[in-house]
Formats: structure tokens, sequence, C-alpha cells
């Protein structure tokens, strides 16, 4: 095990380098120039040059990176050319948000997910698996956008019961922090709904269909206890390494999100930092993402393996 | 479930006179496409208590479908559309939820192919046992002391020791046990088992087969015993089923259907067995034709179509069964002419010539110290362990063993789809063979060719016949154009491929005409050898016995020699002219077919041979193996048999590895005992060894 | 009317010829008395005085009287209390030397102080650190006196030396000076002389009869910090002399202040503010309208005409020169022809414009930048309309009778996508086809030199102007022959000739003369076309009295105060 | 041995050529109800794309005198900020994404079943070095690789569309590898080595027809998240430009508007989106069963 995760963190590690080579020369390419986003296009270009001497930018893009390397190294994001502060405590807060937001959206969505692909599965053909099947297949491609849009219109607009904005009033407490989240959180959760749903049905539906189950049956337990002992500890090992790679999913989705719904989390911040040629920030703000979403699908594969017997025990025997 | 103490049920009083299982007319259906299909056909036999019923036919044929609607689990598209279904006495088809629940945890069980799916990958072993005592109403500790007992009753040495450990952690053999184990736990009145053996290898088929008679008598349960395999069923079971098309197409005691058959499709199926009194290389007898698709067959007999006796009201008249009565007990055909049926006439390809080309003198292939390692997750795993093997030119030599003995790895060694280990030397004619099969000549890739195991792996599913043939003769034999097509005609013909099928897909064809597709493309560049890698494996007997002859037949006019791979011993005596045996990527014994199965030979020869069942002598005693098979990556010190060795003479077996040692000329054998002990243990224990060999 | 001229007469005496200039433009009519305040404010006339001489003109009502939001107070003042107010997020460090977005710009205004405060809601430059300042005769030496006893937030005095220190800062072109855009080729940092504790002299390169407004509130990097302060740690402190301190300050979250009980001009109203940041509009009209912000420091119409349709909010509408430049390569086909470039601005409908983009916040351009509000605009030279005869008749001239195609660049910002889709089917009316290109503002201004950004080569581009307290910067800039930001490539010396005698010229009259003859050869040339300038907006709370909001986005709360 | 007496097919496979096979996929899938919504939704939007503009008003046609005027009967759907004719820029918006989405998925489709194809054959170091690509693609969240790719490149239609389509390449390429690495373990592959065929051989004529299975599925399901990034970028201002009718720009430009009682203005496009991603999942998922029954 400890060979196993030793080993998935460093081709982590080697995905996550290639990923900020990726994003440095993507770099190189957006247009623009950071001191000039600074000061704004009407800024006289004396101040323009100044500013990108004292940012370093008017050095060789291999030695703006070989910095940008060693500073990372020694744990140090860098600074951010737009904000002209250092990274780790805007992005931490804006991660801190996201996070926030992506668990409000997860603690609404993983329950009914996995309650509405069992559903859907022990009701395989039925018109309830249909109806619940549909609503998550089309839950996972409508856009944020558009769910966003309806939601906000419905909810916000013409029944007016939720708040159409995330940002909570400031000092606002955990209860209010979260009736401001309900709203965002729900595209998510809608899109996620169709992945956890789909993937828990399919999942049940396979171990229903299995020997075992049928060994079960066969012992003459009751269905209830069937289904509970031996059909959803099998069949709901995929669905949390889906949920776990749909963090991913959940960080490009923020950006959507947070846009509409105008939050201040990490998608909000890449975005920006995309847009103004802040390229410590971007870079940092995408390794960061990237990061999460290999730490996820670790710990997923960890929690696949502590959960499944037969690959926690593998070389044991 | 609820453990208060509820009257019994009026059936159940009854059901102490009944039989165990009744089948009255029973038809089930799919719905397939928006269309019933009927799949079993007016099926009717009984299982009385305390006998062991056995159940025979050919894959698609309906066995198992019968064995899940006598427990109501078909699938959701699948129905019982008529007749009646009884254990002990009581309806099962009428049963409500909980009545029928009570009937699976008290009175009947199931044993299904692959114990290794049977059981819970997540679920402790012990627990999986015990939950049928809970279901019962112990409470936990009870169950699981309960649960010792009886995986202790089915011969598991450590039964703590099981029960700690989730099924992967067990072999296959072991697996069994304990769903054999579990099965019996709630001591029901009637077990089904469904092909219970299939998937094991021969000498833990044994082993388990054993286990259920000895069992059986123990507790006295009825058996459904259901298997392709008509050796198996005839030393399983009291009473015989013949299923064909979902039919029951003949019924009686064992001995009786199998020794005096009275169904022609019995007859032919017997018929295509190799067999020992069958002569050196007589061809096998084979049924024509293919089994009709469900429902296809709207009136008439079944088997009317494949039927060498059927006449024109077999294809008009349905038969209805015909009891027989001959003082073998009770038993009936569904034949118009049950009395005629063994003389059905003998189908089969023209005898070849009996003159045996084995120009022993050069050697066609030779392969030297062939060892292959694999890494597996971690593990170094030994496939071949210094493998030497020479094949003549238009010879057959025979490569036997059970699962993990490394014959496909040899033989995709020889391929060169495998690369061997540094040290391996094959040469071609003389000629070293690149290891790889991408660096070889063509002249050396065209000499070399394979049939694989699984058509329908081996033939690509998006092309069609024509195209699959001609590549491959293009590619091999240098065929363009006219000539191409002219060879194509030729090749399929000599395959017995009508040309009808050349446009079709592989998905369109039955396995039989897939695996002649598959030698068609092995033959398409003139190859001097050929590696039949259990080619008829996958088939059903009777379409193997085609297969069988019809490589026969080519290699009697191509000149070819044969590897030719099998774990079925019987097919391999069929066919070799030399054995070799493989036992852990060993060879054990290698010599002329005859001297290896007639002895002495190696004492896991012996046991393989003893292991298998007959028709022939169903009662013979058996050369038991103890344990499983160790794990190549963890092969035993000394010779790698010992473990399990029953011959085993000391010390020496467990710390040096035996030589080959010449038993006579061309035949050696890998075993610390002398020959001449060898010879006297082997005619005295047991059954003789020239008596066990074959089918 | 005798004693009013004798009185006036009186008046005149020691003042000077500009200030006499201006008394008399306002005696004669030429200018109405609220371009007098600005004008006399700008050369330094005091309050009373210029009271006086309205006064002696028969115009003696007070000077903002008619200015919408100020004290109509109509609930019981709350002494106290805190403002809550949405802004645009400062888009980066709040950096008084480099700020240049609208939203790090209003943070600098609230604890930060300028020598003078040009005051949109009066329309005035009103003293503000300096409590005077008077030009030398040509205008080329202005000189600052310092308010005696302002002490900045760390309790140290304002002295010269701090004034020195801040300007010179903003005028040194090593600095990254968001100020050198205004400071170049008029003020160097040697031109920044102390004279004593109290005065400050600033010796210009050029004669510049605005030099005032280049250090007020309108040059708003220019608030006045202490000696030595480290501008890019100033965000730390916010230490200014305003009448707010800093109480906390969240990046992208929100910024707080609180009274300065040692305000020079007395405590504020108010003991404490909050600034709410937004990265977009709609959220912060919903946090306006969900109550949870009282005041929305800057608006545009587009997605705000819920606020606009209620009567709930108080709107405070302030006349400003922000505009739109459409610009066209006067040196490329088919632009190189005056008689395209003038067939495309007559296909605007502008009053249309204003009512449809602007929901009528707005004023229609003539095609220069002198925008209404400049008292120096020539409100005599004819406004051009939409002629769509004369626009096809001057194309088929050019030798385009069946139109031509083009493409117009712009930028994703505020409602210029809209307007260029207006002007886009526009054009359509006489054949001209033209296909639009809306970029993000980072690529759209790219590098922002020639050859190095889309809003400077682009064949056809349109860009945004803020407001500004006088027209020299769009005079200049963009459209003069060596311009930074002449997105036409307009070369004409005649004009480069006229700014420059604009830009010089010292008193209204001239510069109006001068301003006439800017204007008619833009109509003649039109290298651009300004469809129409942009009212600010801030909209409050009913409850909320007092605010002052400038058109570049600040906001001024010192008199703030709310009502229950 | 006559021919006669040779092995007699049944009688399914007798009856069935090549074109049954297809014939049987075409009624299995005719059959399924989600697939005849799905056709349905996704014809209308393809008729609307290509003779839309014969039905309804000039999308383009602005009347500044009637802005954002309320659903009616002369503006079904209203009127936009511009006063332009909803129902027409709803209507008429399906143009450019019915282009764009096909064209950007086929581009992934292309080539990630090219990578897909030689990291599943190849493995090794092949596998590892595309591997790592793969996976750091797959570690960004798809709309932020697209906003990285898009500022890089230049928002237009065409930047869209090779922005998505790289976007994918990944994703599919992923879904290929998974099905070639089944497909090159069968031993028809081993016999095509046997039979000295080369790697491109092997790889495009005997694989990949094995593989058009899932890639067919992917297409159709990658078909509709083309759908949702191509709305999602446009709506972040990275897509096809304005005046063009253009739903995810029509919904960015007037959703400030929503909160002034416009509603028309965004609700009609959004709707729109909905039906056209669920008509396509439908028909993917509709697809992919049908495939499997075959």
């Amino acid at each position: 095990m400890a060979g196993f995760v030793l080993k998935r963190l460093g081709l982590g590690l080697i995905t996550l380098w290639l990923l900020s080579l990726l994003v440095f020369f993507a770099g190189q390419v957006l247009p623009g120039d950071p001191a000039r986003a600074i000061l704004g296009p009407l800024a006289a270009p004396s101040a323009v040059a100044a500013l990108a001497r004292q940012l370093g930018t008017n050095q060789p893009v291999i030695d703006q990176y070989g910095t940008w390397v060693g500073h990372l190294l020694t744990g140090n994001l860098g600074t951010s050319y737009q904000y002209q502060a250092p990274i780790a405590p805007l992005l931490g807060k804006a991660l801190g948000n996201s996070l926030e937001l992506a668990l409000v959206a997860f603690v609404m969505v993983v329950p009914i997910g996995i309650l509405g692909g069992v559903i859907a599965a022990l009701n395989v053909g039925r018109r309830v698996d249909r109806v619940i099947s549909v609503f998550g297949l089309s839950a996972t491609v409508i856009p944020e956008v558009v769910s966003g849009i309806v939601l906000i219109l419905v909810f916000g607009l013409w029944l007016n019961v939720l708040p159409i904005q995330a940002a909570w009033p400031p000092g606002a407490g955990l209860g209010t922090q979260i009736y401001h989240l309900i709203m965002p959180a729900i595209p998510l959760a809608l899109i996620l709904f169709g992945y956890i749903q789909q993937m828990a049905r399919a999942g049940t539906v396979e171990a229903l269909a299995s020997d075992y189950a049928r060994t079960a049956t066969l012992k003459g337990l009751p269905r209830g206890v069937m289904i509970r002992r031996h059909i959803l500890r099998n069949s709901l090992l995929p669905t949390i390494t889906v949920i776990a790679t749909q963090t991913g999913y959940l960080i490009g989705g923020l950006v959507l999100v947070e846009t509409l719904f105008h939050y201040q989390g990490i998608g909000t911040l890449i975005y920006n930092a995309a847009t103004s040629k802040d390229f410590p920030m971007l870079e940092a703000g995408v390794l960061v993402i990237g990061a999460a979403y290999m730490v996820a699908t670790l710990a997923a594969d960890m929690l696949y393996t502590l959960l499944n017997p037969r690959l926690r025990l593998r070389g044991v025997e | 479930m609820s453990t208060t103490a509820s009257p019994p049920a009026p059936g159940e009083t009854q059901a102490t006179a009944a039989d165990a299982l009744t089948l009255s007319g029973v038809d089930i259906s799919y719905r397939v496409r928006r269309a019933d299909q009927r799949i079993v056909r007016d099926v009717s036999f009984r299982v009385a208590r305390g006998e062991s019923f056995g159940l025979v036919g050919e894959s698609g044929c309906g066995k198992s479908t019968i064995a899940l609607a006598v427990v109501r689990y078909l699938a959701r598209n699948g129905r019982v559309s008529a007749g009646r279904i009884e254990i002990d006495g009581r309806d099962v088809l009428s049963l409500d939820r909980a009545d029928l629940r009570r009937l699976r945890a008290r009175t009947v069980s199931m044993v299904y192919q692959e114990p290794g799916r049977a059981l819970n990958p997540s679920i402790l072993v012990g627990r999986q046992v015990a939950e049928v005592y809970e279901i019962a109403g112990a409470p936990r500790s009870e169950a699981l002391d309960r649960a010792r007992e009886i995986l202790a009753r089915v011969r598991i040495s450590d039964p703590d020791g099981v029960m700690r450990r989730y099924p992967h952690q067990l072999s296959g053999g072991m697996l069994q046990r304990v769903v054999i184990a579990m099965a019996l736990a709630a001591e029901p009145s009637l077990l089904i088992l469904d092909e219970p053996t299939t998937a094991l290898d021969a000498t833990v088929e044994a082993d388990v087969l054993d286990l259920i008679l000895g069992l059986r008598a123990e507790f006295g349960t009825s058996l459904l015993f259901i298997s392709h395999n008509l050796a198996v069923i005839a030393k399983m079971c009291d009473r015989v089923g013949v299923l064909y098309a979902g039919e029951l197409v003949e019924e009686g005691p064992a001995s009786a259907v199998f020794g005096d058959p009275r169904h022609p499709y019995t007859v032919g199926l017997l018929r295509s067995i190799p067999r020992r009194d069958g002569g050196a290389r007589a061809p096998l007898q084979t049924i024509p034709g293919s089994l009709p698709t469900p429902g296809s067959v709207a009136a008439g007999c079944v088997f009317a179509a494949r039927c060498g006796l059927a006449q024109e009201r077999c294809r008009a008249e349905t038969p209805a069964v015909h009891r027989i009565e001959d003082g073998c007990g009770e038993r009936g055909s569904r034949c118009h002419f049950s009395e005629q049926a063994q003389s059905l006439p003998i189908h089969s390809i023209v005898a070849p010539d009996s003159a045996r080309i084995a120009d022993r003198a050069e050697p066609l292939i030779r392969a030297r110290s062939v060892s292959k390692t694999f890494q597996a997750s971690g593990q170094r795993v030994r496939g071949l362990h210094q493998v030497d093997l020479e094949i003549a030119a238009g010879e057959t030599v025979g490569l036997v063993g059970e699962s993990g003995s490394g014959k496909t790895t040899l033989a995709r060694v020889l391929m060169g789809l495998t690369a061997p280990d540094p040290g391996a030397e094959v040469t071609l004619d003389g000629r070293p063979l690149a290891p790889l099969a991408g660096a070889r000549t063509a002249a050396d890739q065209k000499a070399l060719q394979i049939v694989f195991q699984n058509p329908d792996s081996a033939l690509n599913r998006r092309h069609s016949v024509r195209r699959l043939i001609s590549r491959s003769l293009a590619k091999l034999g240098g065929y363009r154009g006219e000539a191409l097509q002219a060879r194509l005609q030729a090749l399929a013909e000599s395959v017995r491929l009508p040309e009808r099928y050349l446009p079709m897909r592989p998905s369109q064809l039955s396995g039989g005409l897939k695996q002649r597709v598959a030698i068609a493309r092995a033959f398409a560049g003139d190859p001097q050898i050929v590696v039949c890698d259990e080619p008829t494996s996958a088939l059903d007997v009777s379409v193997q016995a085609a297969i069988l002859n019809l490589l026969t037949d080519l290699q009697h006019r191509e000149r070819v020699a044969y590897l030719f791979i099998s774990h079925d011993l019987g097919v391999v005596r069929y066919l070799a002219d030399r054995i070799v045996v493989l036992y852990l990527g060993r060879v054990m014994e290698i010599g002329p077919a005859q001297s290896v199965l007639d002895g002495p030979h190696h004492p896991y020869t012996e046991a393989l041979l003893s292991a298998v069942p007959t028709l022939d002598d169903s009662d013979r005693e058996r050369i038991r193996l103890e344990g499983e098979i160790p794990s190549a990556a963890d092969p035993p010190a000394g010779c790698p048999f010992h473990t399990r060795c029953p011959r085993r003479i000391g010390e020496i077996c467990d710390t040096t590895e035996p030589e080959m040692r010449v038993q006579a000329p061309g035949h050696e054998i890998r075993c610390h005992i002398p020959v001449d002990d060898l010879r006297r243990l082997q005619s005295a224990g047991g059954g003789a060894p020239s008596a066990s060999a074959g089918r | 009317m005798d004693a009013d001229r004798r009185m006036l007469d009186a008046l005149r005496h020691e003042r000077s010829e500009l200030e006499n200039h201006y008394i008399d433009e306002l005696a004669s009519g030429r200018i109405d008395r609220r371009q007098f305040i600005r004008r006399g404010a700008v050369i330094g006339m005091s309050t009373g005085l210029m009271s006086a001489i309205l006064a002696a003109c028969g115009n003696a009502n007070s000077s903002s009287s008619s200015s919408s939001a100020a004290a109509s107070s109509s609930g019981a003042a709350v002494k106290g209390g805190s403002l809550k107010l949405a802004m645009q997020a400062p888009a980066g460090q709040v950096n008084p030397l480099t700020v240049s977005d609208a939203g790090g710009l209003c943070l600098l205004a609230q604890t930060g102080e300028f020598l003078a405060f040009d005051n949109n809601l009066a329309l005035a430059l009103q003293p503000m650190l300096a409590t005077s300042w008077t030009p030398s005769k040509n205008g080329s030496v202005w000189t600052f006196k310092l308010r005696p006893g302002v002490k900045f937030h760390n309790g140290s005095p304002l002295t010269a030396d701090d004034v020195v220190y801040t300007m010179q800062a903003l005028a040194d072109p090593k600095n990254a000076s968001n100020a050198l855009s205004t400071f170049t080729s008029v003020l160097t940092p040697e031109g920044v002389v102390k004279v004593d504790d109290t005065t400050v002299a600033f010796h210009l390169e050029a004669p510049n009869g605005n030099f005032p407004y280049l250090v007020s509130s309108d040059n708003y990097n220019a608030i006045i910090v202490p000696k030595g302060t480290d501008f890019a740690k100033w965000q730390q402190t916010f230490i200014g002399t305003g009448p707010f301190k800093l109480s906390s300050f969240s990046q992208n979250v929100s910024a707080s202040f609180v009274a300065n009980p040692d305000y020079w001009g007395g405590p504020p109203k108010l003991a404490s503010t909050s600034f709410q940041f937004y990265t977009s509009q709609q959220p912060q009209i919903l946090a306006l309208e969900g109550g949870q912000v009282d005041v929305i420091v800057q608006f545009v119409v587009q997605g705000a005409q819920s606020l606009l349709n209620s009567s709930s909010y108080n709107i405070i509408k302030l006349k400003s020169a922000n505009h739109r430049e459409l610009s066209m390569r006067n040196d490329m086909a088919p632009f190189n022809d005056a008689r395209v470039r003038q067939a495309i601005a007559l296909c605007l409908n502008r009053p249309g414009m204003v009512q449809a983009l602007l929901d009528g916040y707005g004023e229609v351009g003539n095609d220069n930048p002198f925008a209404p509000k400049f008292p120096s605009t020539d409100t005599s030279v004819p406004q051009r309309t939409q002629d769509i005869p004369k626009a096809k008749q001057l194309l088929a001239a050019a030798g385009h009778p069946n139109g031509f195609q083009t493409t117009l660049t712009t930028e994703q910002f505020e409602e210029i996508p809209a307007l260029a889709q207006v002007i886009a089917e526009a054009a359509t009316k006489i054949g001209v086809d033209i296909k639009l290109k809306v970029e993000s503002q980072s690529a759209y201004y790219g590098k922002a030199t020639y050859g190095n950004s889309d809003w400077l080569d682009a064949i056809m581009s349109l860009v945004d102007y803020g407001d500004r307290g006088v027209p020299n910067v769009f005079l200049e800039a963009p459209l003069t022959s060596n311009g930074p930001w002449n997105a036409a490539h307009f070369k004409n010396p005649t004009y480069d000739n006229l700014v420059k005698q604009y830009v010089a010229a010292i008193d209204l009259q001239t510069q109006r003369q001068i301003a006439g003859r800017i204007e008619t050869l833009l109509l003649q040339e039109t290298p651009i076309v300004i469809p129409y300038f942009i009212d600010g907006l801030t909209a409050t709370a009913s409850t909320v009295h007092g605010v002052n909001p400038t058109s570049i986005a600040a906001i001024y709360l010192k008199d703030a105060y709310k009502t229950a | 041995m006559s021919i006669e007496a040779l092995p007699v097919e049944s009688r399914a496979a007798l009856s069935a050529g090549a074109g049954d096979l297809r014939r049987q996929f075409l009624r299995d899938l005719v059959h399924q109800k989600a697939f005849m919504i799905g056709a349905t939704v996704l014809g209308f939007w393809v008729l609307a794309a290509i003779f839309g503009t014969l039905v309804v008003q000039d999308p383009l046609a602005q009347n500044l005198s009637a802005i954002n005027q309320a659903p009616s009967a002369s503006h079904l759907f209203g009127t936009d900020q511009l006063g332009r004719d909803v129902l027409a820029r709803v209507i008429v918006g399906s143009r450019s994404i019915l282009v764009t989405a096909p064209l950007a998925t086929l581009i992934g489709t292309v080539l990630g079943t090219v990578v897909g194809l030689s990291m599943g054959y190849f493995r090794g170091i092949v596998d590892d070095i595309l591997g790592r690509f793969v996976e750091a693609f797959l570690a960004l969240p798809l709309v932020v690789t697209g906003i990285i790719g898009i500022v890089a490149l230049g928002a237009s239609d065409t930047t869209l569309i090779i922005v998505i389509g790289i976007v994918f390449t990944p994703l599919i390429a992923r879904t290929v590898r998974a099905a070639v690495l089944v497909e090159r373990d069968l031993d028809y592959v081993a016999a095509a080595r046997l039979r000295g065929e080369r790697s491109l051989y092997i790889m495009f004529v005997e694989i990949l027809p094995n593989v058009l299975a899932p890639i067919t599925v992917e297409f159709t399901v990658r078909l509709g998240y083309a759908v949702f990034t191509i709305v999602t970028l446009s709506f972040l201002g990275f897509g096809l430009q304005p005046p063009t009718p253009n739903w995810g720009y029509d919904i960015s430009a007037n959703v400030g508007a929503v909160t002034a009682g416009y509603w028309w203005e965004v609700l009609f496009a959004a709707v729109a989106v909905a039906t056209l991603v669920i008509g396509v999942n439908m028909l993917a998922s509709s697809i992919e069963s049908a495939l499997d029954a075959s």
C-alpha cells in the first residue's frame, strides 16, 4: 500500500510538472502584458516598462519559469502580478470558498444520487428507473448556465425564496452562508447527480445480476437484507471513484457558477488570472486544482482499495 | 426472518411422501426483442427422495434455465409459461414471497459453475456461511460455530483459517467446497448442482465430485446434477435426462441411457466422444448440423433436421415420450422410432489413411532450455522452466497439463508471441528463430501457424470470412487476384466451409464453423507446423468430433505437424503421436503416446489419467491428489509435484528436483522413483493404468 | 445694477488678469454662474470671492442649490451609524502609484486626499489639501498653498515635503506611475519644488491653464501620502489625511473604514463605512434591493433598469465626459478617404442610441471629445445627425457605391458590444458590412503599443474613455500625430497645432474659440466617431443623504448620513 | 463426404446477412422511446438551423425604439436589449452550435482515437508518456483548459472548435485506450502479428473497426458535452462573435437584464440549450443501448 501510494504520488508529481509546463507554454501565447494589464491601457509606456522591470516580466520566459519553479520548490507560490501580493493567502481563501460551495453541493447530491441510482437499479426497466435515469442523464448535460438561469428566475425572482448571489453579507453565520450557497450549489449538484446516479445504478445493476447476489437470494435472505449486506457494499465502490474524479469537474464548473452567482472562488481567480495574464497566479491556481484532482483520485483509489478486500489483500496472500 | 415457531404449512407435512422435485409439462419462455421465445418445451421429470438425477445436454439446450426455474430465479424477461414445478410436493410457482424465501432457506440449495463468483467478494467467507444459520434463526456466535462444523464436514482441514479469509484468497477447489458447504448448511432436501466442476482442473474436479458423492450419502440429499459432460453425469447420477433444444429427449437410469440409448441424439452424442476402444485415430462420429434456434421448430421432432433416421413423420408430428419397458427401470424416449435409435447411420468423414508419417530423423522444430518468467504485481512468476521440446515433420505432439502448467505459454513462445527468457534456443529446420514473430522472416512466419482456443477471440469480428481468409492467403501464401480467389475456394472446401458463409461475419457462424475459418486461416500459407491451442475446448462434443476429424484429415493431406494442447487426455490420446506432460512450467514426462498412457508413467500423469471420469468404467478406484496446484509464483522446492504426490518417497523429493530419466526409448520421466518401482506401484495400487485411460 | 457694477469693480480690484477675464465672461453672460465657479476655482479664486462676484452680478443664490442629492433630508438624521456600499472590486493591489481601475481609485479616495477636489456635483474645483493656488502669468508655474493643521492618520502633520515626495514619485518616469499618462510632458520630478513648509510650486514643461485639475481628484493617483511611504505597501495601512481611516481590508472581499476624529474638516457624520467588492453589477443591484448595501458607488444602465424604474432609490446622475470612441484607420483603405469616415458617422441614430443603450442617461456626441460638460466646448458647432442618403452619396463618391466589408474590433466592456452591434447594424443601411470581433480587454489592449495591440492596430476600433475634468487628454493622446493612443492613425498638422494652442490657452474665451475650430476640423475629417457621452450614475437607498460621487467612480462620504 | 452432410447453420444465421445486423440495430434503435424523442428534438433544431431564417423574422434587425419588449403577438418571445426578435434569435441560434459542436467533437474523436489507439496498442513507453499528458489534461477542468486555450488563441468559432477538439482528445483517448487494451489481447491481433502485419495495419484495419462501437458512443456523448462546453464558453465571452445569434452569448449579454424583469431575453435561449443537450443525450444513450444489444 505504501509503495502504491508513493508510486502514485511520484506519477502525480510528474503530471503536475507537465501541467505546469502546459500552462506555462499556453501562458506564453496569452495575449496582453502583465504590466500593461495592471496599469491599464492608458498608462504611459515608461510606467509599463518600469513595472515590467519590477515584476521581472521583461526577462526571458525561461528565466521567469525557472524563477517560478525555484520559488515553488521552496514552498513559495510566488507573487501575483495582478494583486502584487503573495499568492498563497489569496489562493487559500478562494480555495476555501470554493470548497465550501463544493461541499454544499456534495452534501446535497451524494445521498440523493446514490439513492436515486439504487432505486433505479432495483426497478431496472420500469417507469421509476426510466424517469430517474432520463432525469439523471439530462441533468448531467445541461450547462450550469442554463440551470442556473432557470433557478435564478424561478427561486430568486419569481418565488423569491432564495438569495440569488452566493456572496453572503459580511459576518454571516454558517447557516446564512449555507443559505446563500444553496442556489449556486444546485446546478453543480444537478450535474453530479447524473454522474453519481448513473454510476450507482450501473454498479447496483451489475451486483444484482451477479452470482453472489443469486447465492444470497437463494440462501433465503430477505430482499432488504440481501441488498444492504450483499449488493450495496459492492455496487457503491465504483461510485466512490466517480465522486472523487468529479472533484475535478466541480472546480471547473465553479468557474461558471461563480461567475453566474458572483462568488469569489478559485474558478473566478483562475479566470481572472488567465484573462489578465497573471502567470504566477494562473500557474498556482492550475497546480492547486491539478493537485486537488490528483489527491482526490488517489484518495478515492485508496478508499476503493481499503473497501475492496481483493485489492487490499493483494500481495498478502 | 421470523423465528417464532409457526405450524408447518400444509404442503410441508405432505412433503415427506412426495418426490424431492417434480416437473410436469414445463415450458419456459424468454421475451427477446418484443417476442416470446420458448427456450424449454414440455419438460417433465421427477427426482425421487434421495435420488441423484442428471440433466445432460450441449450448450444452449436449456439445462441451466430449468435449474433457475426450479428455484424461481429466472431473469426478469423469463417465465415459466406452462407446467408445474413442485419441490417436496409444494408448487414452487405459486408460492408467495415469504414462502419462496422460506423454501430457498430450508428446502432447496444450488451450486453453480464459477465458485469464485458465487461468493460475495467483500465479505469474509465465515460470515457468508454463517449467514445461512442466521437466516434459520441462530444467534451469530452459534451460527459461526455451526459454519465451522459444516466447513469441516466438506473436508476443509483448516475451517477457521478459511472462515477468516475473503473469497479471492481461496483456490477454486476450496471455494467450491465452501459453496457446497453453504448449500448443505440448511440441510436441504434438494441440492441443485449446475456444472459444479466445469471450471475446475481435472484433479480438483475429481476431488470435488468425490466429495459430492460422499456428502450425498451422508446427508441423504436429492441431487439435480446438471452437466454437459456425459462421463461426469454417468459417475454421479442414478438417473439421467438428455436435453436437446429445450426438450427432454430421453430419460432413464444412467446405466441404461448410456449403455443402451434409445434416442438418436443420445446415440450420436455418445458416439462422438473419443474413446479408448475407438482405435487409434479412427475417425470420430459426428452429429451433422447444429442446434436449431429456440422456437424455430414449430412441428415435428426437434432433432429431425439432424437425424439420420428421420422420416416424414418425424418432421410432421411431434413425438410424445415413448415409455420403454426393458427392465432397466422407468425410462422413456421422445422418438417415434426409439427402438431403432441405435441403427443411426454412422456419420463421419472417410477414414484417413492410417499410415502415419513419423519421420523422426530430423526434428522440424527444436526448443532448448525455454524458460519464461513473468512479472506479476512485483512477483516473479515462472511460467516455463527449462523446457526442451522437439517436433518432427508431420507428427502430432500432445501437450497436456492443468491450468498454470505453462501449456499456452509454451505455445506462445514457439509462435513468437511471447519472448522467452534469454538463453532459450528455438530452431526451425535447424535455423534459429527470432524470439518475436515480428522479427521472423516471412518464410518462418508462414511455416508456423496457430489455431487458437477461442475462435471468437481469434477471428476479427468486423471482417467477413472471405476477408479473414483472403488476407492470410495474400500475406502468407503470397496469392493475388485470380489465384487468390481460386485458392480461397479450394481452402474453404478443404476445411468444409460452404461458400455461402464467405460473406458472413464470424458472429453469424456457429462455434464449429468459426473454428473451421480459423483453421483455414492457419493453413493459408501451407504451414509446416500448426499449434492447436485447445481448439475444441470451447465446443460441444459433437462439434469437437468434427473439428478433430478435420484436423486429422488436413494433417494427412498437408503433411503438417501439430503441437496439440489440451487438458483433455481423451482428445490427446486420440490425436497424439507423442505426449508431453507439463506441471508448473516443467516437463514431467515426455514420450510416445501409447507408452505415456500405458505406463509406467509419472505419478502426476497417473493422477491425471485417473482423475478423468469416463463412461467406460465409472467405479474404479481413483488416485486422489492432496491439496491444490501450487502457485507458479512460489513453486515448491525439490520436485514441484512433491506437495501433492501420492507416491512421494521421502526427503529427496522435497529437496532435489529430479532429472529427466529415460524409461524407454523416447520416453522420459522426471521422477526420483526408479522405473521398476513405478511399474510395480502402478500395476498394484488402484486401477490398472491401462484401464483408467481415455474416456 | 449700478450698485452691483460698482461692487464688481471693487471686487475686480487686485484681481489678476485671468480672474478679471472670468469676471468679464460672467458679467457679459458668456459663461453661466456654474461655469464661472468652476473656472474661478481652477485659477484659485476663493469661494467667498466668487459668491461676492456672483452676488454682484445678480446671481447670489447658493451655488449648489440645484445639485440633486445634496441635502434633501426628509427623515431625522441618524448621528454616527455605518454606511454599506457596493463597489466594483479593485482589479489588483491598491497601490496609489499604479491604480488605474475604478475599484482601486474609489478606495484611494476614501482615506487619501488631493490638493484640490473636482466636485462633480457642484461642477467646481474646490480646495482640499491646498487652500489656494495661483498660476504664474503665462500659466507655466503654479504655486499651491497647503492647508495648515492637517494630520495624517499616523499622526504626522502634512507638510510640503510630503507633497513633494508624492508628486515627484508620481511624475518619475522610472516609477510605474499611472499618473505619468497625465504628467508626461507636463511635469517632471524636478519641477516639483518646495517653497516653504506650506507652499509647493510646480514648474511645468509647458504652460497649462488647467493644471490644478491635474493635481486634483481628477488625477486619481495623486493622493498625498507621508514622505517615505512605500507605495507597494500602502494597501496595508491606507494612510492618508481623509475623513475616514482604514479599519480592515480584505483582498477581493471588502474594505471597512472608521471616522477620523482628527479630520481637518471636522469628523464625518458617519461612524464607519464598509465597502463590499463585487466583480459585476447585477449582484450590487440585488444587494441594494435586498438592503444588504445602502449605496452602489457607480453603475451603468445596462441591467440596472430595475433601479432606474423604481422610486425607492435615489439616483445621482453626474454629467460626464465618459465616452466611447470609434476609430477608423485614417491611413488604410477604405477609411483613408474622409468621405467614407463621414458616411459611417452619418449612419448613426445618436438620440436613439442614447435612449436604447443608455436609457437616456447620456448626451449625444458630435464626433469630438468636447463633452457638453466642459465650459470650453463650443456648442455652436452644428450637431451631426443621421442622414442615410447623404451617407450613401458620400460613399458612392468615394468609390464604394455598393459598400464594402470590414471588421470592427472592440472589447468586452459594459455596453460596448451592444454599441458595436448597433453600429454594425446601422452601417448595413449604406451597404457596409461590419464584422465584429469582441475580445477580452487584455486581448484587445494587448501591449497597448502600436503593432502590439488590436486596439491601436485594428482597422476599426471601439474603445472606452473615462471621465476627465478637462478634455486635454482626449484631444492629445488619441488624435495628435504622435499621440500614444492614436488608434485612428490620424495625422493632421493643423489639428496638432490647434491642440497645442488649446492646451496653452488660459482664458476660457480663447479655449472656446480654439475648441470651435477643433470641433469643426474633426467633423470635417471625422477620424473618430464619438456617438455619446455617458452620465455617471450612483444609486442610494432613500434613507441615505449627502453622498458625493464623482464620475470616475470615487465617492466622498464626509457629509453622508442616514436617516431612519 | 458430401456437402449436404456438413454442419448446417442455424436458421437465424442463414437468413442473416451483414445488412441484417445493421437493420436489426436500426430496429432496436427506433423502438426506443428515447431515440425517437432525441431524434425529434435534434431534427427540429437541424431544421431550425437550415430553414429557420425562412420562417422567423430577421434575427439581426434592431429596433432601438422597441427594446426589451415582453412577449407579445408580434414578438412571441419578446425583444432583446437592441429590440431584436428573441424568437428569431433562438431559432437561428441553433445554426452556429450545430456546426461547431459536431466539428469540435469530430476533431476530438479523430485525434482521441489516434492517440488512444497508439497508447493501447503500443503500451509501454508510448502509453506512459502519452498517459502523463492525458492525465495532466484531465487534471484540469474542461472549462479551465478551454478558457486558457481560447484566451491564448483568441476567440473565434474556429478557435472554439479546435480548442474543444483538443480538450476532448484526452477524454476520448482514454476511452479508446481502454477498449484497445481489451482488443489487443484478443487472439486476432496475435494472428495478425503472426502473419507479419505491420503495426499501423493492425491498429487501423484490425483493431479500429472493433472499437468503433465505443467510439460511436463516445462521439454522441461528447457531442452533448460539446454543446455544453460551447454554451459555457460562449457565456463567458469566448465563443462566436455577435451579432450572430448564439445561445450562450445571448444569455450572457442579457443575463444582467434578468433582475430588471426581462426574463424572456434569457429563458428561451436557456430552454433551447436544455432541449438540444437533452435530445443529443437521449440519442447517445439509445445508440449505446442499441449497440449493447447487438
